[in-house]
This record gives C-alpha cells, structure tokens and sequence, in this order.
C-alpha cells in the first residue's frame, strides 16, 4: 500500500516524557555512544538503542509491520520510499524548533522538500580517497578509479551498493546519478564491466582500511569514512572528481507504529541542539547540515579533515540522489550482471 | 570285537509312552500355558514361519530344535512380541498376546545375539530389570548377586559388555533374563558359547529355577544331547512348520518322519520298499523289518547307529569293511562300507574304544529299526 | 620385545598412514591455527583510533571485560543460547526418533522435508518470521479476528522472539546428528529394554538417549555455539534489543573498530565455550560410560 | 487375525508416542511449514513498487528465473558448493578418521581443538583471513622477505579465495559428523578386512567409507547447502567479484526489493537441493545397500 | 542290567603312544608351523594371555580348549596380529610375525562375533578375500559358488548380512575365511551355532581342506566331542595358560592335571591320598590304585564314567542309591549317591537305555583310574 495521506497524529507538545520510551536504530558509532543517555538525562523520556547494517535493513522491517522502532537513522533517500508507502510519520515542526537550526538549503531537498517526513542528520558526497605517496599523483577524475594507470590497476576500489556503484560510470558519462533510462544504465554497466578485471575488490565497509595498509591506493569513499583513514595516515586525500558526484543525506524519521511520538521527536530536537550536533559532527566526522553546529567546529579539525570545510554551495554543486522508483530491479540486475561477470 | 549286549532292547512301555504322547503334538490342548495357533510370519519372498501350531504346558521344560535358519528364533521373536506376525494368534494362559506391548508380557527373551546394553555394567544390565518391576534396591542388589554367583560371572559385575569374552557375555545374557523369574522364559540358544563344564553347571541352574520358581522354559538349542536330556517335551521345527512335537524318548525312537529321524540323533537311513515282514533295501537286500507300527507304506528304514552291532565277518545282516573309527571319550563311532555300488556307509557306535581298526572286515546286526514316511509336515 | 625390530603397526604402517591422511591433516593444522594466532596476537595490542591495532603490548583489553556490561551481556548470551539448545533438544529429539523409526524408504523424504526450511536463505527465513509474527502482522491479526487476543501479543522484539529466531535456524543442526545416531543404534538393544519391562519412555530414557548421546553433544555443539555467536538474529527479531555476545564482538570489529578488546571478546568466548564443553564430555561419559574398546 | 481386536502396536501404543513426540513434532511442523507457505505464496504475487507484496496472481516472476545470468550464478553457486563440499571432504575425513582411532581419552581434546577456530565469529574468521592473505599481509609479506616469491600471491578476490572462506566457515560441520558415525563403527569389521588381505587404503574405501556413509552425506548437507546461500564470504573474501545465489536471493529481498522474484530463486534453490540429495541419496543406497533390518 | 563288556580296556599301546605325545606340549620343537613363545597380554588387571606357549606343526588339525575367558580369542587374535602383546614372540614358519601386519600373514581368522561386512552381500563379503589377491574374476566367481554350496547357502548369496539367521550369519563368516585357503586358518568357534546335521558336513568340508590344500587349522571350540574327534593335537587352556598339549586320546586317558581330567570329558573326581598301590579316598576308604605312571603323591582319583559300570548291590568298590538316569539317545547316564555323608556322586555311563531306575540300590565297579595333580600349570 502507498497511500500515506493519514494525516498527521494528534500530539501533545506538554507530554510527560518521563512516561515515554523509545527505540532508537542507528548504524554503530554513527553517533556519540552516550548520547541516548545524555537525551534521557535532559528529557526524562527512556531510550532503547538498537543498530542496523544498512538501510535495506530498516525498509525491510518497517515493510513487514511493526517495526518496534520508534526513530530510525536513514538515508533521505530510503526515507522517501517508506514516506510513499505511508510508514512514516510526518514531522511535526512545532515539536522541533531546532529546525531552524539547519542551513535553508538543507529544507529543500529533493527526497522530502521541507522536511516534511525527516530531518536531515549528516550529509556529504562520495568522492576519490587515495595515498598521495603511492598513486604518486593527485587523481581529480573518475576515470582515475574506471580506468586506471597501470601503476595503480588492481589497487583500487569500489563501493558495491548498487546505487553507488553505478555513479562512478554514470557521472563519468554526464548522466544523472538518478537515472531512470535503461539505455544510459546498460551505458554506465558496459563501463563498470571494463572496469572490474582492474580492482582489487568491491568494497563497501573497509577501503579506508586497506589504504592505511597499503593494499590498495585510490578508492570510492564516502568522505566521512575517507577521513578514518586520515585519522591513520595524513598522507590520505579525498577529492571530489570532476565530472560530479552525489550529494546524500543521511535523515533522522520517525515510524507510523511509533507510540510516543512526543518523545521521538524530542529526541530529534535534541540532536539538533547546535552543542550537541557539533558534538555529534566532530566524535563522527561526517558533516551536518545544521548550520549553528558546523559554525562551532573547530578550525583544527577542519584543518585535519578538509572535507569537513565544505561549503553548503560546493555541497550543493553535486546532484542529490532521489529514489528510482520501478528502475530500482534494473539497477540491482546490473549490479549483479557486473559483479557476476568474469 | 566289541559285543553289544543282547539285552539292550527296547523296552516296549517306553514306546508305547512315547508314541502316545506323540500325537498331541499339533493340535491345542486345554491347559496349556502357550498356545501358537497357524502363526506365519514372512520376510518378503522368505517364509520363516508357516502355520505354526504349539502348545507349551505350565511349568514345563519345552525345546526348540530345528536346522539352521527354519524359524526358531522368529518364533521366540513372536511370542515376546517383536515380530508383527501375519496371521494366527499366540495365547498365554489363555488370553491372545495381540494387544498387549512386549512390556506387559509376563515373557522373557534371552536374545540369540545378546542384545547386552552395551552402556552399562554387566551389574546394571542384570538389574535392568528388576528395577523396571520397582522392587526395593536391597532385593535387586540381593538377587543380582545371587544369579551373578550362579553364572559364575560376579568378578565381571563392574565391566561393560565390551570387555567381556564371547560366553561371558552369554551368561549375562542369561541371567539378565533369568533374573526377572518371569512365567515364560524364552531361551536362544542360551548355552552355545559356553565349554562343557560350565554348561552343565547351567542346565541344572536352569533346572533349579524351573522347579523352585514354576518357570516355564522355552529353550533353543542345537545340542541335540542337551534338548534331549533337560527337556520335558521338544519341538522339532523344519522349514517355518513343526515336525514333531514330542518327548524325547518318543522323538528319538518314533520319529515322525524321515526329516525327525535324520535330525535327532544320528541315523543309518537305508531307501526301500516296505513289504509284509520286511524290508527289501536298494543295496542290501530284504531285510527284516522289526517294526512298522504306523503301517507306512513308502519310506525309509531308520537303524540307530548305537543298535547297530559289530559282528564277526560272515555274520549279521550286511557285510562290510571298517573305513574309519573315530574316538569321541566315552564312545567309539565306527564307519563301515559294504562293497554294493552306492550304497551307504553303516555306522555304528561301541561304548568306549573300538577293538576294530580301518580296513578290517566285519558283520553288522541290529535287533531294532523303524520305517518312518520321507515326506515333512 | 626385542627393541630393534619394528612392529608392524609402527613404520611402515605409520608411513602408509601419513600418505592417506597427511594432506588433509596438515592444511587442516594451517586452517586451524593461523587465524587463531592472528586473534591471539591481536589481543594483547592496542587499538587504532578508527580500526586495526597499532603494535605494542597491553593487557587494557583484558581488564574491560570485566565491566559489568560485558558481562552481562556474557551471561544474557549463555542463558539465551542454552534455552535455544535445550528447546532445540526438545524438538530435535523426538523429530529424529520418528523419522529412524520410518520405513527405510520414507526416511530420506522426512528428513528433506526437515531441512528444507534450514535451506531458505537465512535472511529471508527470518524476515519471514518478523512478517508472520509481528504486532499487525497475520498471526496477531488472525488471532484478534478469531477474538483469541484483544491485544496483540507482542511476539517480536524480545528475547523470545530472539530464541525462536535461533532455534528456528539452528534446529536442523540438532535433528540431522541425532537422527544419524539413532538410526546406526541396533533396534535388539530398545528390544531388550522392552523385553525386561521398560514401557515406551523408560526405553527412551534408558537406551535411546544414551545410545544417542554422541548425536546430541554433536547437535549441542552446533547449536549453542552459532548461538551465542550470533549477531543477525538479535538485530532483526529483538529489534536490537536483546544483544548476544556474538553482537558485541561484531561491533568491536567493525563499527567500534577495536580490534584487541574484539579479539579479547573472542578469546573469552572459546574459553567459555572449551570448558562448558568440557564439563559436557565429562557428564556424558558418566552418562554412556566409557564405550572403550 | 480379527479385525476387532487391536495391535499392541496400534491404539495404546501409539498414543504412548503422541503424548512423548506430540509436542515436539507439532511445534516442527509449524516452524517448517508457516514459513515455507509464505515463501510460497509471495512467488506468485506481483511487487509492491517499494517492497512487499501486492495481492494478486502472477507468474512473472517464475519467467525471470530462466534468464541467463540467474542461471549462470545458479550454475556458478553449484560448481563452488561442491567444489568446497569435496574439498572439506577430503580434509574432514582423514581427520575424523585420525581423531576416532585416538585413544578415547584423546578424541574430546582433538575435536574441541578442531571447532575451536569455527567457534570465532564468522565475521571475524572471515576478517583474519583477509588480514593474512591480503597482498601487503603477513604472509605475502614472509614469503616475500624469505625470497619464495617477488610478486605478491594475489590470493584474495578470487573464486579460490571464496572456497577457501567457505571451506574454512564449514569444515567442522563435515568433520563431526563423520567422526559421530566412525566412532559408532565396529573396530572387528575392519579388522576382517585387513585380515582378508585389505591394505589399510583398501580398508579405507571398503570398510570406513562405506559405513560412515551416513555421516558424510549429513556432512555433505552441512556443508553444501550454507555455501550455495552463503553471501557474506563472497562479499568479504571474493571482494564481490563473484556472486552465489545467496547473493542474489538477499539482494532480490533487500535493495531490488523484489520479494517474488526473491520467493522465485529461494524456491528454485530448495529444488536443486532437494533433487540433488535424492540424487546422492540413491547413489548412497547404492554404495552401502539397503541397511534394512 | 547293562554289562560293559570285559574286554573294554585300554590297549597299552594307545595309552604309551599317547603319554609320550604328551611330553613335547610346552616346549617348541623344531618343524612347527607356528610357534608362539612366552606370549603374554593384559588389558589392565586382567591377564588374558599369560606366557603362552605352543607349536603347531604343519598340516596340523589343532584345536584349543579352555573354560569361558581363559584367553583363546585372545590367543588367535595376538596370531592374527590384531592384538598386540606385551611380551613373547609368534613365529610362523621360523619368522617373527612381529613386524608383519596383519594383511600381509598368510593366516585367516574366522572372528567369533562373525564381523561380517554390514554393508556387503553374502557373495561379496565372501568374495572379498580373493578379491584383495587379485585373483580372476571368473576364478573368484567359481570359489565362491564352490564354498556357499560347501556350506549350503547358496540361496541366500543376495542377502544382507541382517537379513540371515544366525546360523546363517556363522556359516558365511565361515566360508569367508576358508574360501582364502591360507597356510594357517584360525577359526573361533565356527560351529556353535549350528544343529548337529550341518555340523557334521561342515566338520567333513573342513577335513576335506584339510587334506586337499594342506591348510593347518586352529580352532576353537566349546564341544569336546567335536575337538577329540576332529583335531590332531589338542591344547587345553586355563587361566591364560596352556595346561596340556596332547594328542585327543592322550588328554583322555593322561590328563596332566585335575583341571585338565574335570575338563576333558565327564569325569568322578575322588579326593584322597595316593599310597603305594591304594588309594585312600577321603569318602569311599582304601580303593584299588590301577595305575600312577608319573608316580604323583598327593591328588584326585580320576574315573571316566565310562569306565564305572553298574554291578549288583553288594559287589564292586562303592555302593549306591540311583538318584537319576539321564537319556541322551545313544547313551544313557545314571547318578548314583552312596550313603557316606559329603560323598560325592558318582556318574556311570551306559550304551542304549539304562536298565535301572532311580531308587535302585546298585554297585559301582572299576577296573581303569589314574591319580592327577591338582595344582594348574
Ligand atoms: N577389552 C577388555 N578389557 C578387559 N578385559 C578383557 C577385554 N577383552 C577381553 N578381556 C578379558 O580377557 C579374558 C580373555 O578373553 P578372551 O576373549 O580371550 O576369552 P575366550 O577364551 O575367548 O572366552 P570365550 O570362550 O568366552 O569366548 C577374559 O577374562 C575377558 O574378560
Ligand atoms: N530380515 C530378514 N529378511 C529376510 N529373511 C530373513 C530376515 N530375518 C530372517 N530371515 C530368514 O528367515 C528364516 C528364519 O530365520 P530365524 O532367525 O528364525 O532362523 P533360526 O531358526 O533362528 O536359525 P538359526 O538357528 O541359524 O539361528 C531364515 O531363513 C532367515 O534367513
Ligand atoms: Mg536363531
Ligand atoms: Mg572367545
């Protein structure tokens, strides 16, 4: 069913929050371990913490039924295929007044313009990370990664996710990152398909790893993770090639089933408290779109982690990613035809 | 020459006995403990047991005996109830044994292959069950060692049935049936692994037990000697039927037929045509006929090895030449060939040593012989 | 025995032997040992800030496991996954009774039909269950149309739902062993049993089980161990809620990114796991005796 | 024999078992059967357009599977399953063999010694091995600075790596149960072959294989069926440049959010599965004979 | 009355020839097959073999003897090279064995437990031995349908082991060992499972093998008569030690010891003290001494049943009251009880029907006894 014109529940902005709990899913270390508890010491609302591995995870439960979860951690994409199904619940502003604390951009977003449904937690792009001392020069391209010089070839990376993987070759054939037209899909397949006798795997989890270690040089990253492998070795880089790339966000959404809604979103404004998120932005090292916490980051860190510094206009520079709809069997096909392939 | 005395005969109250008691064999009668009606049992193609009719008294001492693979132990299978069988019934005392489970039958299996728990101590074993029957431990422990002691087996008490001999684990066997004293006693080949000495030493404890507890036995055995002389009656089983059911005088001096004949004990069986007064023998001629108190027409003459006497050459009703002599202790079976093309070799057997060696030529005589049908059951 | 003559079980015997046997007994040493030493290794190093160990020794690993959240969570998993072993047990033994005791032909039938659910993709074997069992799913619905419940039972997310989970994935590892040992134990020994006056459970008790005992320390040992290593589970039908040890480590490997305290997690664990197999040997041979031969 | 009367084996009898197996057998009927139904229902309905199911008749989904590159990972996911089966055979047997023939007091130590590296966390194994073998690891590392090689081996993100991940997850699983069903097998029928003239490699395939039969198909199970859906280790140790249809199944369920489509293949594998153990069932029947009594 | 006839005695020479046989039974000597020498094996406190010595010459028909758990599976077992002993050698054909493993001994074990191939049919459990030489198919096919047709089972050549009886069972265990016709075959009571009948054809068939391929046979058995009549030599065991080594006749009539005289055949064992021509039994009084070749001082008084004939009341050596007449077909034997309190009973063996009854007051007579020692080797 993708109705999801229930309307928002009534809620009661004087609640007692000490009488609600809730479940809060979240990908491991995407948020400072005792958060949860610094909410419930502020609150008085009890807080669950429970984890997921990946998006799929998330939309799975929440398609099967009760999910058991009240705030999720998703990417706004994703959030956009649960809002059309009708599973989510619609934000109710006068709850969160943090969200004046956001960059305006950041309530224009294609996957929910004016954050009806979700709140824009961390966001970025997904870019080139590579050991300047053994690529022995500064890749700018993505035909650095889809056909590299023979010095690097089988030290390189890619991400597996489906949407991911495909952006590389469609960017590097200037086409959108959404695209829904089979013939520039089949385009973008034939490309990866020469690519893949060149990598050294796909990866989706541990590339920063492997730079640090050496066994690889240039990888596909999103430039969060890229900056764990700064953290290790300065001599890592990331880059934004050329051609383009994405810009993702990563959302907080509240669930339809959920039962205290009040205190899910007071977990929500919460984070969005400018001490907080800047908090949160620099134990993740992912950068947030609430502008009165990145005005607090240190220059230092910045210093560390350039990409941090990014601009809210070169941000937005890159073409956000939107769900593909009916397309979606066709990209999950050629990822399989591409990493099936000899 | 070994002379055989004259007055070894027969004595005819003996056979009169024993030639009544005969004809009860089959057929069911009141007062029996167990009564197999028509049972058959078939393994696919293999017919084990077909139309078996028993019936075993109270108390008695009954054996089984029969040629390798003729039914024996499907039969016990049956009456303890592991073998479903395809039709006729088994009743004890009276009530068909069909509906109740091998647990609720007052019956005991001593399995032909031991069966022993291959997880517990050879005590354990023994006990098994009478802890089933929920006595109190001190009788338990009280006649474990007590049948322990009569198997000769109480230094193994703490042993698995692993680290046993082949006729130690026999005699657990045993007395892990024997212990429980039930009312029907099924015994498979209970004694075959076991030397002499201990073997008698058994046949009187099972002896004991029938008389002092009023156990019924039901024992299979392929010691012809030892069906004979423990038991009150026996059955005599060829091809899944019983042949004879008998005592063992009657069986060993009235067989039923050819097959009992050859079976119990050993025979010199002559082929011929059965006249008036005697009995015209393919390779020897006429020869008397001492009795034919069935009348059969067509069949053998049975002539006991031991009423078969060695007489001087020239003497008796055959003449032959001594082909071998063989000492079993207390006797001496000797092998004598007459010169007829194709006939049989004689045997006969002396007490002790034979005053014959191979080669010498001899008579030989006998006072006493039946002629018995070729037919089985 | 004169000393300079080989007996025969010896040289020649243990070359021909070696030949048979030594490929595999060798890769299967690589195998085992290799990884082993790396954890060990890993164990008694310090961690990196974001993943892998930086060299140089430390026992600070060592000292975290004893904070009461480990430990907890150390005894949550073995309750957890003992629960899910003796119910395993409870199911899985009558299950493989049944199917040793079917007529030759049907046996393989019964026993595909077993495992054919073991056989669905793990995943999706469990979404199943969240599917089936969840507050608005069709067992709660169901069971509210028929005016059974008036509320829904709240099946998913707890630690029942976990063990259901388990049991659900793990019972095939419990029935195949079991019905291996009973189907090879000699059907004259239950006779026996039966014989002496042993009504059906008594049999059970007294030879089945004991005759099976290998069968079930194999089914044990594969179902505890996956147990309480397990971190899919946890996440997906205890909605999080309920972690297992095998979470923890996974979360120390891979988003925690300490390598020594995950390694350290590691080792407690297979130390928790030799000796409760230990003392499980030890029971079961006061169980069965020694079946030396 | 009268119609009237009943079989001890019939009526108590049997309500003796139902009341010992009822509930076991129950609680597995329903844990096979609920899911499997579902399964099935879902293979033959339409995609919701962001997961799920939508209502309605379809068997479209069912066309797919015939489409090339499924049946080129089917055919792939096959080849690797019973390439890692016969490999972790001719590991497991020697070493179950070897282990059932130690002194009893031996066996217990070997067996733990040889789970212990499969009780580490899948992941983690997993991890450990990519630590050793990558090009820039220990190993290549040694091998290198001992002069054995001057290239790194490239041993990882290769199908060999994914049998040997696979191998390594499943190896225990081959070997206990051939150490269950030789440790059951009677010491003298070996015996009689040797004295027969066997030489211990005769003995070997005419004594110890045929009887522990029963445990190497069980192994074989254990082993085959995880590594044909087993998606992680192509992830990991493949680098994802292969697939197996465990790959395909969860992704169906997961990102292409085709549940149908994914029902489809988990009911295509179970009939490969299932025609593949009838397979090896007859061919087993026939190696070991009918074993009726 | 039965009358043992007077001239049943022993010859001397058959009593010399034997007593000198008996004197090479420990010590090796020289042209024997197989020699095992000071064999010894524990398994823990249990001594199964205890310096075990033996020849056994070529061609030889042997037979070992001894109580249940006296150590001969063990004893063939050690030969066969499936146990290993903890001290002594086993020689065959003068070369330690010690170092051949047991695939490679031209000697077959029949295993008392059968261990038959679960797995194989009938045909191919047999067939198995030859295979492994390697012989020809057609060759294979031929002796394998010659012994099932030697042991009659060649109707059940497509069975399963499981599927026989257990009869049935021994039979092919038996044929799969003799099919091989090795130098030495071991065989571990082949017969105990079998009637009387088959018996005595297979007894004939393993004669046959005997002879025809010069095979030397070992075999064990629990029935006397079987070990007397068939074997050469015969060795009794007790305790894990050979007690006597001696031809058939030899061990009878010459027992080396009260174990070896109570064992070998039924014997009255009469307690007392040799004096120079009497013997002083503790229950009977002064009894006439026949014979004390190896002049032994203290010991039993050995008489044979066979030897103790029935007289009238008042004659003979000892008086007696019948107290039972045991019918075994060819022979009968009474038990008769004197009134000395403690005495022992005495049992006399007949041919044919015993003319007494339980109850009659008789005499007991004996011409023939030999003083033993009592102490075991
Ligand atoms: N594994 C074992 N552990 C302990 N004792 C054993 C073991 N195997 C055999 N024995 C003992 O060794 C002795 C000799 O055993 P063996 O099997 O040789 O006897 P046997 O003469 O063949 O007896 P039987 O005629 O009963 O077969 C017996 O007392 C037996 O109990
Ligand atoms: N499972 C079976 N399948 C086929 N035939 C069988 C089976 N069990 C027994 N038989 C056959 O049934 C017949 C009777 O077997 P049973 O065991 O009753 O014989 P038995 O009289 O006890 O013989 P023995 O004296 O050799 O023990 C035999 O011919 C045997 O081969
Ligand atoms: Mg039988
Ligand atoms: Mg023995």
């Amino acid at each position: 069913g993708s109705s999801g014109e229930d309307g928002p529940t009534a809620l009661d902005p004087d609640a007692d929050l000490s009488k609600q709990s809730i479940v809060v899913s979240n990908y491991e270390s995407y948020m400072p371990e005792d958060l949860p508890a610094r909410f419930s010491a502020a609150s008085g609302a009890q807080v669950e913490v429970a984890y997921h591995a990946s998006n799929e995870e998330i939309v799975a439960k929440a398609t099967a039924g009760d999910s058991g979860i009240d705030v999720a951690f998703i990417n706004g994409v994703y959030a956009q295929a649960l809002a059309a199904q009708g599973l989510l619940e619609p934000i109710d502003p006068r709850l969160v007044p943090n969200l004046a604390n956001l960059y305006p951009e950041a309530n224009t977003l294609p996957y929910d313009p004016g954050n009806k449904i979700s709140v824009p937690y961390a966001w970025g792009t997904t870019g080139l990370c590579y050991r300047s001392d053994l690529t022995g020069y500064d890749p700018d391209s993505w035909l650095d990664l889809l056909e590299p010089r023979p010095e690097i070839s089988g030290k390189t990376t890619m991400v597996s996710t489906e949407r991911w993987l495909l952006l590389p070759a469609l960017k590097s054939l200037g086409f959108s990152n959404s695209t829904q037209d089979e013939d520039e899909l089949n385009q973008a397949k034939e490309v990866l398909l020469r690519t893949k006798p060149t990598l050294l795997a796909y990866d989706d989890a541990t590339f920063f790893q492997r730079l640090v270690s050496g066994e690889a040089s240039l990888v596909q990253a999103y430039d969060g993770w890229c900056n764990y492998g700064i953290t290790d070795n300065p001599d890592i880089k990331y880059v934004v090639p050329k051609e383009g790339t994405d810009l993702w966000v990563d959302v907080m959404v509240i669930m339809k089933t959920s039962e205290n809604k009040e205190a899910a979103h007071a977990f929500i404004n919460y984070v969005l408290d400018p001490e907080i998120h800047s908090w949160v932005t620099e134990n993740i090292l992912y950068k947030s779109p609430n502008k009165a916490a990145m005005d607090m980051i240190s220059p230092e860190l910045i210093e560390q982690y350039p990409n941090i510094g990014t601009t809210v206009e070169e941000l937005f520079e890159q073409e956000p990613l939107v769900d593909v709809g009916d397309a979606g069997p066709l990209y999950t096909r050629i990822a399989l035809e591409v990493s099936a392939a000899d | 020459m070994t002379q055989i005395p004259e007055d070894h005969v027969l004595e005819p109250t003996t056979l009169t006995a024993s030639a009544g008691a005969g004809d009860d064999s089959g057929s069911a009668v009141e007062g029996g403990l167990l009564e197999v009606r028509g049972v058959r049992r078939a393994f696919g193609a293999v017919v084990a047991l077909d139309d078996v009719n028993l019936t075993i008294r109270d108390n008695e001492f009954f054996a089984l005996l029969g040629p390798s693979g003729c039914g024996k132990t499907t039969l016990l299978r049956a009456i303890a109830g592991f073998e479903v069988i395809d039709s006729g019934e088994i009743l004890l005392g009276g009530e068909d044994l069909h509906s109740s489970p091998p647990e609720r039958r007052p019956v005991n299996l001593m399995f032909q292959s031991y069966a022993l728990f291959p997880h517990m101590t050879v005590a354990k074993n023994i006990a098994y069950g009478l802890e089933r029957e929920r006595r109190p431990r001190a009788e338990v422990a009280e006649r474990v060692a007590t049948v322990m002691a009569a198997m000769q087996i109480s230094e193994l008490a703490k042993r698995r049935p692993s680290q046993l001999s082949g006729g130690q684990q026999q005699r657990v066997a045993l007395a892990r049936a024997i212990v429980k004293r039930p009312r029907l006693l099924l015994l498979d080949e209970p004694l075959s692994a076991l030397d002499r000495q201990v073997r008698l030493e058994m046949r009187v404890e099972l002896k004991r037990l029938q008389h002092e507890f009023g156990i019924t036995f039901v024992m299979v055995t392929h010691d012809q000697e030892e069906a004979l002389s423990m038991a009150d009656r026996v059955a005599v089983m060829a091809a899944g039927r019983v042949q004879q059911l008998d005592t063992p005088v009657g069986l060993y001096r009235n067989p039923a037929n050819l097959f009992v004949a050859g079976f119990v004990g050993a025979s010199n069986l002559l082929v011929g045509v059965v006249r008036a007064n005697t009995f015209d023998s393919e390779h020897f001629g006429s020869l008397p006929l001492p009795s034919n108190p069935k009348g059969v027409a067509r069949g053998h003459l049975v002539l006991r090895p031991e009423d078969v006497r060695i007489v001087a050459p020239g003497e008796g009703h055959v003449q032959a030449v001594v082909s071998d002599v063989q000492f079993h202790g207390a006797a001496t079976t000797v092998l004598a060939t007459s010169s007829v093309p194709g006939a049989p070799m004689l045997v006969a057997m002396v007490t002790g040593l034979a005053q014959v060696t191979p080669g010498d030529r001899v008579g030989l005589h006998w006072d006493t012989g039946l002629v018995v049908e070729d037919a089985l059951a | 025995m004169p000393a300079q003559k080989a007996h025969w079980q010896s040289r020649s015997r243990r070359r021909a032997r070696a030949g048979l046997l030594g490929p595999g007994l060798l890769l299967m040493a690589v195998l085992s040992i290799a990884p082993l030493v790396l954890v060990i290794a890993y164990a008694f190093m310090t961690r990196g800030r974001f993943g892998g160990v930086v060299p140089g020794f430390s026992l600070d690993s060592w000292a975290r496991v004893l904070e009461p959240i480990y430990l907890g969570v150390l005894w949550n998993s073995i309750v957890v996954a003992t629960i899910t072993t003796l119910l395993a047990l409870a199911i899985g033994f009558p299950v493989a009774f049944v199917i040793s005791r079917l007529p030759p032909q049907w046996r393989m039938v019964a026993l595909v039909a077993v495992v054919l659910p073991f056989w669905t993709n793990f995943l999706i074997r469990t979404y199943a269950w969240v599917v089936l069992l969840n507050d608005v799913g069709p067992m709660n619905k169901g069971l509210a149309e028929l005016g059974v419940i008036s509320e829904p039972l709240g099946l998913l997310y707890s630690e029942p739902a976990v063990i259901i989970g388990l049991l659900y994935s793990y019972l095939p590892l419990m029935i195949l062993p079991i019905y291996a040992s009973l189907s090879s134990s000699e059907r004259e020994i239950a006779e026996a049993a039966s014989d002496l006056g042993a009504r059906p459970w008594r049999v059970f008790r007294d030879v089945y089980i004991p005759l099976s005992v290998p069968g079930i320390i194999l089914g044990g040992i594969f179902v505890f161990v996956p147990s309480i290593g397990n971190f899919v589970i946890p996440d997906l039908m205890g909605g999080g809620k309920s972690v297992l040890l095998g979470n923890v480590i996974r979360d120390q490997y891979l988003t925690a990114r300490d390598w020594p305290f995950g390694s350290v997690l590691i080792l407690v664990m297979l130390a928790i796991l030799v000796a409760l197999f230990a003392a499980q040997a030890v029971a079961s041979r006061r169980l069965t005796g020694k079946l030396t031969r």
